[in-house]
């Protein structure tokens, strides 16, 4: 039958004359990571004005260390939130992790390489968990990882309590393997007169890393379709409640990952520890031009939001301001941040065709 | 875009072959019942038409095939094994492809990743292999050019399309994914003159290349052009179900309209 | 678990928590410790160390529950109150708010008495006795202290927002070295303190001392010192814990000031039970001071053993 | 249904009094042209039919008219006077009640709920006074059944229904609402042969009732038979704009496949 | 022409043979309340067997009074949360409130009333800010929000400090006007043995009140318009903008409410407090039903979940039970909440028709 058709009634019409082929400083503003590089850059400059001695090496690597260590879970968190989803427990799922690594190895006296590897067994169980719980019952994400925040939290705290009678774990830098973990989470390579921390490497690597997935491969491809619209996701076979899952237990590794840090880096954790990093890593996220209801977003405009986040928040302390006016300040940053990321995504679309 | 299905079609399909069959399936959403007692075959090489009212129980019909709800009555049989797709997924893979009522595209989303959204094609299995974006890009547009559609921007949000061009993208979706099975909600709703032409030819393509087709619409007309096989749905149940050699056009639209038509209607209006 | 660990750290099995079954036998009291704790704060579990430890001793019951909020610390008292309990330990930081709560005990016929902060408002809360440092006191101490080694400029740090007995010692140390200034820091993230020491020492290069409120705080100082080359400043801490005496000993800090937070929850519990029993009331209607101390270089070593234990 | 029409129509209509007019209005959503050059007028007492392509941006044209998005070239003219609505309020203020393409309804809200939302009927002017409920229930299930839909129940969230069924309520509210002018964005899309023969008696209705109404269909015939006024666009701009007496169905229908028709097509598809 | 129309061709056909009317036991069920009220109920006997001390009126009555403190807001904070935006300033607000009062009058010596009054200004100018940056900008609320708490917490802390040298107001019972004041917003009524707050007695009102407005006025219909779909509200002309401003004016006004009663029953306010009560109130509304992405939820509900949060945290400490661990217990009885909700709901949907 196919012969039996006209050749093209229907086929390929003419250009339309009213299609648009955007100029590369369009596309570019399109781009959701822009708005936060502008933002980014304007603090960056507002505060080399104002505090002087944020003007040098030594204080940008500073930031560039807070900002990793807020930055690597919210690379997962920006994921998770783009899939549609948030993690309340993120942050004290941190001390968590590296508590069970502490005190499962002190106190049995066991490799801390065999502590690390169960608490990444145990922090990933978490994350399985909290997706499995959401999308089993259809219970918000929110009230769900609230629910496993307070447990954790109180967990953290019981369980060291019990363990050590008191609530922070005990020192571990004189237990076997400690060298090659403080190595590998908390090495810091001294670059004359700076100090870079290895979680900045690792903090771009994720981002980096997690860009790619998400724009070029198919797993990226269902992430922005579950948080954009997950009936229609399901709808045409995409494996839902598998991507949500393993976005909770991505958000959970890097979890483990920052958590490994902490512990190999001050050696001793508090078990009080992580809570309020949640909202950082979300506001991180969102700064960086992630959008709250799902479907929208990438990870190196997360990265940015960290990095806002913690150029702010020390460059306050470099400015020597106020520390009593400390929030009033970082609550005016953020709103300028955002409202800038939002006009440079205005910027974008409002250009005229002929 | 019959090269398309040709090509797309699976090799395996024999004319007349009983590809989904459903034997008195119910289905109640809660406490409202939808379907009651359904029989239909879906045969290879065959258009099965789903006729009826508003709210008679045509899209709850399709969506049991499609794997988007389960039916809780009644057997399902796909290639002659008895199943109850737990997930659209699984329909998917049994070379169902559906175009929905509401659609199912994700508005935040390009054209073409919609288009290929589920069945992506990458350089290798890895789960981390790369998307072949070009290629991808290429090809949606070429499809819709097909339908004639001409969106301004491939790489622009399907949300920003008009409604008529969100139904070209998920037919042309749907037609270059189904290999054995295509299920069409009323496709030509939104859609032009010109574009409700090019469906139907699609449709009458698929059933050429052997595909089994289930065709939901409203217009008596467009469903008698392709169909060999209606079924006319009323507050869930069957109540006419016969083949093209049994049936007049003017029987079909009398059936469907419940007595009224069209052309009595034009003379009441007329002025 | 026993001895038999390998590895460096595991220390032996820890000595049964001082001589277990204490004299009371059971009294079948149940006492009621209300503080304004933030949760997993090292001081306070010393506090509550010392107040279970004389429960046991006493033979009583401990009901322990702290909120930082005043207005629910009131509540947690309501509810202390409520469940008729033999007597109340109170914190004092908030008097204005918590003084009717602790009327209604008394009113009930419940014994008060109050600890750790409070002291110039104890008695107007009906509370038979007081057992606490001098917040403020301390802080003066510590500022005279880091003067005669050196300071020029001080840096206090303060880990939690709006909190009065963290106000008040860096009140404290400006009252006894005007040159001081302040930092929040977030005390619920370790390298969030650092980077905050560590960006403040490189901007300020007056600073020459830190003073921490928390031993955590003190560590993380050292780490930020040594990051932003600063091995000129010194530092020192209120409260103590295991790593910061071992610091004080090694000579990383120069202090740790002490006020026996497990003293203070011992004697508010017994006092408590003595009440009940025999009606003794200890202090002779002063409050009982329980530090300021200064844990230095001069007497770490005798006090150590303690702070493994976790009873000091 | 047509009293329903007579009761709410504004008695000061005068039949052929222009209601509203577009002079060049023109509409870029961002980088994308959707309108240029557009004159029309909508006169008491007629239909105006717009027709066109996918994406000739017929929806855009009467989002402008209802307030939707503001135009931004040209002149928009209502009741004589310019104006440029800043939201869907005002164009309801002006009498102006339209039936959208994606319906515009609140999915978990009853039935009657969204029947009457944002025209709710209360017992005074009192902002905190109480709704009528049992009215606007019994109003909304009588308006329905003059559709010939029956819900299964008048408290069922809207999301619940059929597509069909959504539409239906969509265009008995504007029905009831409008006063002055009704916009109807393809009504009959996802109706059944029966509803759309409703849909199209209401129209009639409409006109004759002596409101002005803009009608967009894909259906040559529909349009055909209500119509007196014809507008085809093409890619955002007019390319035909003719009074019923200057045009006939035939040149109508060629007009809108661009060449193309059914029949010939019907012939192609012949087995 | 109606007259030549055939009378009933699409009249009104007969009853359709599958239109369903639900029973009374299935109309309870559905309502967005009863599971809440289900779990409190399931809660309360968990804790009447397990927490003796609860046992008795005058616990019970300490219980509705924490609940209330929380439910005030609550209530608020939940018709936002139908109205499908967040906020998170609502806790700090409360102190604000307060605080402006108490600073204001003792330090310029002016009768209490007139400081409550501006203060209800104040808040009500910070509801009127969030709304209307949320709506002019179409940043998600949840960010607005958290740069006002940022700020709002900044400057509770940095005003306090400057103005009374320390982190708390100064007493005000001795001013003009707190005798008035403080029977409006902090009486106790002795009733025998209980003592009942007023603030139980506000916080029923205000349930009651806000369920009567959300079911029963034009309000009330737009708040779950535009909760449940934005544009469509707007597209039938629903005054979107002006409601959910509205909206939050009313989280400002609560919140101020509550902030009167602290300063009037405590007579002084520390600066740091309210931190964290943002989250219990929106907990409160979504164990109490409410959907977190706005369109469904009630008011009395909202109230309930104030209960179940109040009467769990309280009842732990009634059951004597380790406050290492309270942080755990009230995740679970969370989750646990949220899920016999859950069950309640799927409940009413399952019954089947013959
Ligand atoms: N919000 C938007 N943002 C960007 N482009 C848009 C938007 N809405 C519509 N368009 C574009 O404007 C053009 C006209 O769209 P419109 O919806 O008016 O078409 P239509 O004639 O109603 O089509 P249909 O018959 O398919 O409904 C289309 O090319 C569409 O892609
Ligand atoms: N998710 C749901 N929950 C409850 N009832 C539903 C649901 N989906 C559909 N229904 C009901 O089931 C019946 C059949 O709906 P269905 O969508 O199958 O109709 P349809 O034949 O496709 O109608 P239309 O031609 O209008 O699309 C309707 O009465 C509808 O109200
Ligand atoms: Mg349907
Ligand atoms: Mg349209």
């Amino acid at each position: 039958m196919s012969q039996a058709l006209k050749p093209a009634p229907a086929g390929a019409p003419a250009e339309a004359s009213n299609r648009v082929s955007l100029g590369l400083s369009n596309r570019l503003l399109a781009r959701p990571e822009i708005g936060a590089l502008v933002a980014a850059v304007v603090i960056f400059i507002f505060f080399l004005i104002v505090a002087p001695a944020f003007r040098s090496a030594p204080s940008f690597f500073t930031v560039l260390y807070q900002s990793s260590t807020i930055g690597i879970v919210a690379v997962g968190v920006g994921m998770l939130m783009i899939g549609g989803e948030f993690d309340l427990s993120a942050g004290v799922l941190v001390t968590a992790g590296g508590l069970f690594n502490a005190l499962f190895c002190y106190n049995l006296g066991i490799n801390l390489w065999v502590g690390a590897i169960l608490s990444l067994v145990f922090c990933l169980a978490v994350g399985f968990l909290n997706g499995y719980l959401v999308m089993r019952t259809g219970i918000p994400s929110f009230l769900i990882t609230l629910g496993t925040f307070f447990v954790l939290q109180g967990a953290n705290l019981g369980v060291t309590k019990i363990v050590t009678g008191s609530v922070s774990s005990q020192n571990i830098n004189q237990m076997d393997g400690y060298a090659s973990l403080n190595w590998i989470f908390a090495h810091v390579f001294q670059i004359g007169p700076v100090q870079l921390s290895i979680t900045v490497i690792w903090w771009l690597a994720f981002a980096v890393l997690s860009a790619y997935v998400l724009q070029r491969t198919r797993i990226g491809n269902w992430i922005y379709a579950v948080g954009g619209s997950a009936p229609s996701a399901r709808a045409v076979g995409v494996p839902v409640k598998r991507v949500k899952i393993g976005l909770f237990m991505t958000v959970a590794f890097l979890g483990w990952f920052t958590g490994m840090h902490y512990l190999y880096n001050f050696n001793v954790l508090q078990a009080g520890n992580g809570v309020g990093n949640e909202f950082l890593y979300i506001i991180a996220a969102v700064v960086g031009g992630t959008l709250m209801t799902g479907g929208y977003g990438n990870s190196l405009g997360v990265a940015i939001g960290a990095f806002i986040f913690g150029m702010t928040s020390l460059c306050i302390v470099y400015a020597g301001w106020d520390p009593n006016w400390f929030r009033a300040f970082l609550g005016v940053m953020l709103l300028l941040a955002v409202l800038v990321n939002l006009y440079i995504k205005k910027l974008s679309t409002i250009r005229k065709v002929g | 875009m019959t090269d398309t299905l040709q090509e797309h079609a699976d090799p395996t399909l024999a004319k007349g072959e009983s590809l989904v069959q459903m034997i008195d399936v119910g289905k109640t959403y809660g406490a409202i019942r939808a379907l009651k007692g359904i029989n239909l075959t879906v045969n290879a090489g065959e258009v099965t038409c789903v006729l009826g009212d508003n709210g008679a129980g045509k899209s709850t019909l399709i969506k049991i095939i499609a794997g988007l709800h389960p039916h809780n009555e009644g057997q399902l049989l796909v290639d002659g094994e008895p199943r109850s797709f737990a997930s659209p997924r699984e329909s998917l893979a049994a070379g169902i492809a559906t175009v929905y009522q509401d659609l199912a595209v994700v508005p935040l989303m390009e054209v073409w990743r919609n288009f290929f959204l589920g069945s992506e094609m990458t350089g290798s299995k890895f789960p981390l292999s790369g998307l072949k974006t070009k290629d991808m890009k290429r090809i949606a547009d070429e499809e819709l050019r097909k339908m004639g559609i001409v969106v301004k921007d491939i790489d622009q949000p399907i949300g920003e399309l008009s409604g008529g061009q969100r139904q070209c993208v998920a037919i042309a979706r749907a037609v270059y994914f189904g290999a054995r099975v295509l299920i069409l909600d009323e496709p030509t709703a939104a859609l032009g003159v010109k574009q409700s032409g090019v469906v139907l030819k699609y449709t009458a393509a698929a059933r050429d290349a052997g595909l089994g087709v289930v065709f939901i619409t409203h217009n008596p007309h467009h469903a008698y052009l392709v169909g060999n096989h209606f079924i006319i749905l009323k507050l869930g149940q069957a109540v006419l179900d016969k083949h093209r050699s049994d049936v007049g056009l003017d029987e079909l639209t009398r059936q469907m309209a419940g007595g009224d038509e069209l052309a009595e209607l034009s003379h009441e209006l007329q002025r | 678990f026993t001895a038999a660990c390998s590895g460096g750290g595991a220390p032996p099995a820890a000595p049964e928590a001082s001589s277990g079954s204490g004299g009371g036998g059971n009294s079948g009291y149940t006492f009621a410790m209300i503080t304004h704790e933030t949760p997993g704060d090292t001081f306070w579990d010393r506090i509550r160390a010392g107040a279970e430890q004389a429960a046991k001793d006493t033979g009583s019951k401990l009901n322990y529950s702290a909120d930082p909020d005043a207005t629910k610390q009131a509540t947690l008292i309501d509810t202390a109150v409520n469940s008729k309990v033999d007597g109340i330990a109170s914190t004092l930081v908030t008097p204005d708010a918590l003084i009717p709560s602790l009327k209604k005990a008394e009113a009930a016929g419940i014994p008060v008495d109050t600890f750790n902060s409070g002291l110039d408002y104890y008695q107007q809360a009906g509370s038979i006795a007081h057992f606490s440092s001098d917040e403020k006191l301390a802080g003066q101490q510590a500022g005279a202290k880091a003067k005669a080694a050196g300071a020029t400029k001080i840096l206090c740090t303060i880990q939690q927002t709006g909190s009065v007995a963290l106000e008040d010692r860096c009140a404290g140390v400006k009252d006894s070295f005007p040159n001081t200034e302040n930092l929040q820091v977030n005390g619920a993230d370790d390298s969030a303190v650092t980077s905050a020491i560590q960006a403040k020492l490189s901007q300020d290069k007056d600073v020459n001392w830190v003073i921490t409120l928390g031993a955590p705080q003190a560590l993380d100082t050292l780490k930020a010192k040594s990051a932003a080359g600063r091995d000129d400043v010194k530092v020192g801490t209120f409260d103590l814990n295991v790593d910061a005496a071992k610091a004080v000993q090694s000579g990383d800090l120069q202090f740790c000031i002490d006020q026996q937070p497990y003293l203070q929850g011992y004697l508010a519990i017994t006092q408590l039970y003595l009440y009940k029993k025999n009606g003794n009331i200890m202090g002779g209607g002063k409050a009982t001071l329980t530090g300021p101390s200064f844990v230095d270089s001069t007497n770490v070593a005798t006090i150590l053993p303690f702070i493994n234990q976790n009873t000091r």
